[in-house]
């Protein structure tokens, strides 16, 4: 798959040091490991050539980076037995979809463990895992199924749209003594933006507004936030686009605050449209923002099938920059923002 | 059995293995008689019957032994060192119990005794169990893990995954199965087309043991945790027993498949046979341990019984 | 666990026959299997004297009940390869809670076969499984787990509420041609009603309207439904009750025609409350019938934590008529119905 | 290979290994050259060097007989019966294509010729074809099941899980396992701690054929394939082979750990070679077959190319 055919539009605001998002993750991954020896990483094809992409490559401790065969659920089972007793897993899926192998761990035994027993013991693991799309991958390889764990107490989830946030909410994320996940969108990897080298954390639960505007609030995650973006960006388009960074905990002040302003709410999620993330956050701002909301929201998601794989049915499946703006101009009209 | 048993334990072991035993067949005779009247609200898996195996491994491990149990937890738990109070508030659902009310009977969690917690998901803390060797080894630890496990666990694709991750990362943790032949009310033969010993032993060495004999599980158990600490590989280890209750709750099992004989079935008859007829102990010493252990029952419960349930509002832990 | 001490207040009006939820069921299955050689059923237990709860008992086809061992991943595989190839499975999984084993196949088999090949074959397949609670069974066994399973394309979720609905949602789903997947609620078991003894379907995707009132709407699920029912017979409350019987798909008409009526919305669904069926019909309703809703809506569901075993805690956990009844009064008063 | 192997095979079954081998090889080939166009937008899996072992077992199943594949379609769908045409459609993404363009290079579908769909998800379609076998079963028919996978597939929980299912319930299914020795870019010692025939053999008979020898599948298979049908129960073979291109796409191989030998391990030329020498074919009549076969290749790819993309609007399928 000519992956490196997909670039980006994006181009973050130039800053001291531009880094890929993939070697934010890299960078993180490999800091972590340094400065923490009980830090290892562990999942298939983690410790090859390709290194998961590059995030997984030429890293300073090959020693505690464990490839695996493909049996992702016992892979899972100890990643968390290894996190019970006193080290820090990151257990990476090439996929997300092979995370469905795994629901058994990840639901009943992860999610569960520090409840079952009270909280009295730490399980610091972290589960990250990529989201593909496009080049008839199809139905089984192309999910996005943050929507699925965001339902799960007892996990955290993030989903960084830019470098900046990858490695600021993977440190977060090994820092932080519960599950979390991460979803990267393998469409980001590519994408640049300034990285600061030291170390830095993102707190979990806390959003970003990507764009200033005060006509329609785009709440947006990952790969979505980054379209919604280029969309404002190219159309100038009027809209307060937050990116909630974090799935779960959800930044509810920052969205209502952003409601509150235009009166207006569109959640662009690519994942299944029945539930999930855009549903919550729908149904949330609507029981609590009720009165500030002038016009029904709207969401854009999936339509409600499984992927395609032929290129014109899998462009037509897909939002894009242009279908988003397309989309928020009907509703709101072209002005240009302030 | 005959005294030349003597030769492969030592007395101070044969007196832990009957006492380990003898706590958890009683407690769970008082579980029984107990269960009907409600005051544990929590499904109960008993262990009688098939006390010998734990106890026979326990001799051999120590508290930093990680071990991670599936749902049929009581005597495990107890041989490898949790508390009696802490386990019966725990089935009575106090704050005291080992997992503060949140787990049950099938959630046991003891960390300074190597318990880092169970599952009622059939199947998967073997992997968990993998996990903890995995940490031992990367730690550059000493201690070692077990996973254990029934025999219709072995049903499940993660047992075979759990295998070979452990064999392909060589990492010290020994496989215990024990094996009652029943998964609830189907028998063996009907769930597992396979000899569990044979698909193991395709991964890593294997021993098996009488699981209704405490001395052959202390001799097999002995031999396959000393290979573990020694190689730091994995090990596998059979121990056939009975499980003399039904599957879940505190009644008799009554299956035509499952017939008990309390005296040759029995685990602690025959260690007291053995341990009597060595000189080891005699009658009236087991009556006097006997009365013992029924006391610090007794205070387990009455532990369980004044201590305080959760508060409501603490539901979102 | 002494299930038979959980009854129920919920007796249905008065029939022809009465029959137990448990035994619609059974009677749907057996007159199914009689009918049609190619349904079978299967399923870890399903052919043990206790034969599923009683649902698999004295069956008149004991040769085409198989039991199978601990293995649900493949379970489902396999079932899925019978419906492949001629035959109609009904596949059980006497707790929900292991469907999570069997994602993989569910969600990267099951539910996507169908479109992966254009709906060329047919995946006449039923998965039941039933939604155990209480009696300290801790988080692993007492999990609701529609909400997951609705996200997924590609998969039916019908959830019965009363004997009727039972057998003829469940005779609907083993006619379907695409998977079905039934949640059957174990506090459900013993309710009784009236059913026909001949055979009969309901169409997957029409609801009904379990009490009639014009303050609120309250869209309620499965054991749920049988809940506020409870509540609004008890308290005389003016509530307008949907139950959707079936989550996908939903019978959105049903609820917006409520909607239009009462102006106000409460959605009763027990499960996580992170965007499941709660939050998309929230949704669905603030997207397509905003003007008529007078007040913000509201959701009932689990809090945000995994189940916890004692008895105080599960008491605190779980909906109950009483807590549903009360929420209902302190929104819109106690008005005696019409 | 000598001409002692005439007894065991039939002439027009080796003309046919021939052709389904030189079929599935140029296509690949073609496929190879094409792919940097980007002309078929799907991830292809090639089967190059491969090709014997779906040939070989193919020469004795039915059409009625189900066979489930994975992500490696291309050469078993082909033997089975999987029409040039509707292959190349899909890898081009048009409607004519046997998936009506949804599900790609992966995903193939031919019911007439007994192909039900494979998977991407690795080991997942080894239980869906011991499904296909238990509709055999019970619905009393003839036919018997293939589940075909790679050796990494058998890493996977649910390829036990299968066994155990298939042997419990004695269920007439073929477990095909084509050991190219990787998984991606892993070596099979690095990803299975055990030896695949090994396990295999504690739940069925298992039965090893040289996976680079067309003859030496179509022996193994044949017996295999007889067992199946004859004790309706699950029988196993594998066969070792040796995967010439990347895992994925259309570059060959450069791992070190996988060197080939294009005379020794490639299963057309040394089928080719026994053929000649047992004068079964001569290298003009070779010539003439891989001519005709190009043009068949030639019409798949013109009938692609003219076939229609289908239309955004029914993306909802
Ligand atoms: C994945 C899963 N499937 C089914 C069950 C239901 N179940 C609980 S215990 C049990 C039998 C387990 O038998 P075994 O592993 O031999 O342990 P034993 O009860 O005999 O100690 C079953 C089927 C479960 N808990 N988890
Ligand atoms: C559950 C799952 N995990 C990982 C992958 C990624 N993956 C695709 S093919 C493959 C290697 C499979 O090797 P093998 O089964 O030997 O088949 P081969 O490619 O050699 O024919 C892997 C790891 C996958 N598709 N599914
Ligand atoms: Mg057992
Ligand atoms: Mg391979």
């Amino acid at each position: 798959m000519p992956w490196s055919r997909f670039d980006s539009n994006y181009r973050a605001p130039a800053g001291e040091r531009d880094l890929a998002f993939v070697d934010a993750i890299r960078e993180a991954t490999d800091q972590a490991m340094c400065l923490d020896p009980r830090v290892f990483a562990m999942g298939l094809d983690a410790d090859d050539k390709f290194g998961v992409f590059g995030s997984m490559r030429d890293m300073t401790h090959p020693e505690r980076i464990l490839g695996t065969p493909i049996s992702e659920n016992a892979n899972t089972g100890v990643a968390l037995g290894a996190a019970l007793t006193g080290m820090r897993p990151i257990l990476i899926n090439l996929r997300n979809d092979f995370l469905l192998v795994a629901m058994d761990q990840i639901v009943n035994y992860v999610a569960k463990w520090q409840s079952m027993f009270d909280g009295q013991c730490a399980v610091p693991l972290v589960m990250r895992s990529v989201i593909g799309r496009g080049w008839g991958c199809g139905a089984q390889h192309s999910q996005s199924l943050q929507g699925l764990f965001a339902q799960i107490p007892g996990l955290k989830v993030v989903m960084p749209a830019t470098p900046y946030d990858a490695k600021g909410l993977l440190l977060s994320a090994i820092k932080d003594d519960s599950p979390v996940m991460m979803f990267e969108h393998r469409w980001l990897y590519k994408n640049t933006g300034p990285v600061p080298e030291e170390m830095y954390t993102i707190p979990l639960g806390q959003g970003q507004r990507l764009h200033e505007g005060s006509s329609l609030t785009v709440v947006a995650t990952s790969l979505a936030a980054i379209h919604t973006l280029t969309a404002c960006e190219q159309r100038g388009l009027d809209v307060d686009l937050i990116d909630p960074r974090t799935i779960k905990p959800l930044d509810m002040d920052l969205i209502l605050d952003s409601v509150s302003k235009t009166g207006r709410l569109l959640v662009v999620d690519y994942d299944f449209p029945f539930g999930g993330v855009a549903a919550e956050i729908t149904s949330r701002v609507c029981e609590q923002a009720f009165d500030r909301l002038r016009e029904p929201p709207q969401r854009i998601g999936f339509p409600e099938a499984n992927m395609p794989a032929s290129g014109p049915l899998e462009r037509a499946y897909y939002p894009t920059p242009d279908t988003i703006g397309e989309r928020i101009e009907r509703w709101i009209g072209v002005e240009v923002c302030a | 059995m005959s005294t030349a048993e003597l030769d492969t334990i030592n007395p101070a072991d044969a007196l832990r293995m009957l006492r380990t035993m003898r706590v958890a067949r009683q407690m769970s005779q008082r579980i029984a008689k107990l269960y009907p009247t409600d005051v544990m609200e929590t499904p109960v898996h008993l262990c009688i019957g098939q006390e010998a195996v734990s106890a026979g491994l326990c001799c051999h491990l120590t508290d930093a032994d990680q071990m991670l149990l599936g749902h049929r937890t009581h005597a495990p738990a107890l041989a490898k060192g949790l508390p009696l109070r802490k386990l019966m508030a725990e089935l009575y659902g106090r704050t005291t119990g080992c997992s503060h009310a949140r787990g049950g009977s099938m959630h046991v969690f003891d960390p300074e005794h190597g318990l880092p917690g169970s599952s009622a998901i059939v199947g998967g803390s073997i992997a968990v169990g993998v996990g903890a060797a995995l940490s031992s080894k990367l730690s550059g630890s000493d201690f070692i893990s077990v996973s254990y496990f029934g025999d219709a666990a072995t049903n499940a694709g993660v047992f075979h995954e759990s295998m070979n991750f452990a064999a392909l990362k060589q990492l010290p943790v020994l496989f215990l199965c024990e094996n009652n032949g029943l998964s609830n009310v189907m028998p063996v033969a009907e769930h597992a087309a396979y000899e569990i010993a044979g698909v193991a032993s395709q991964f890593m060495p294997v021993f098996r043991a009488d699981g209704t004999d405490a001395l052959s599980v202390y001799r097999e158990a002995g031999k396959a945790v000393r290979q573990v600490r020694e190689t730091r590989a994995p090990v596998f280890l059979e121990c056939t027993t009975k499980r003399w209750m039904k599957h879940q709750g505190h009644e008799r099992d009554d299956l035509e498949i499952n017939p008990i004989d309390p005296v040759t079935d029995c685990p602690i008859a025959r260690l007291e046979r053995f341990m009597i007829g060595a000189s080891l102990i005699t009658p009236r010493e087991i009556l006097a341990l006997a009365k013992e252990i029924e006391a610090e029952i007794d205070d387990a419960i009455e532990f369980a019984e004044r201590s305080p349930y959760p508060q409501p509002e603490f539901v979102e832990a």
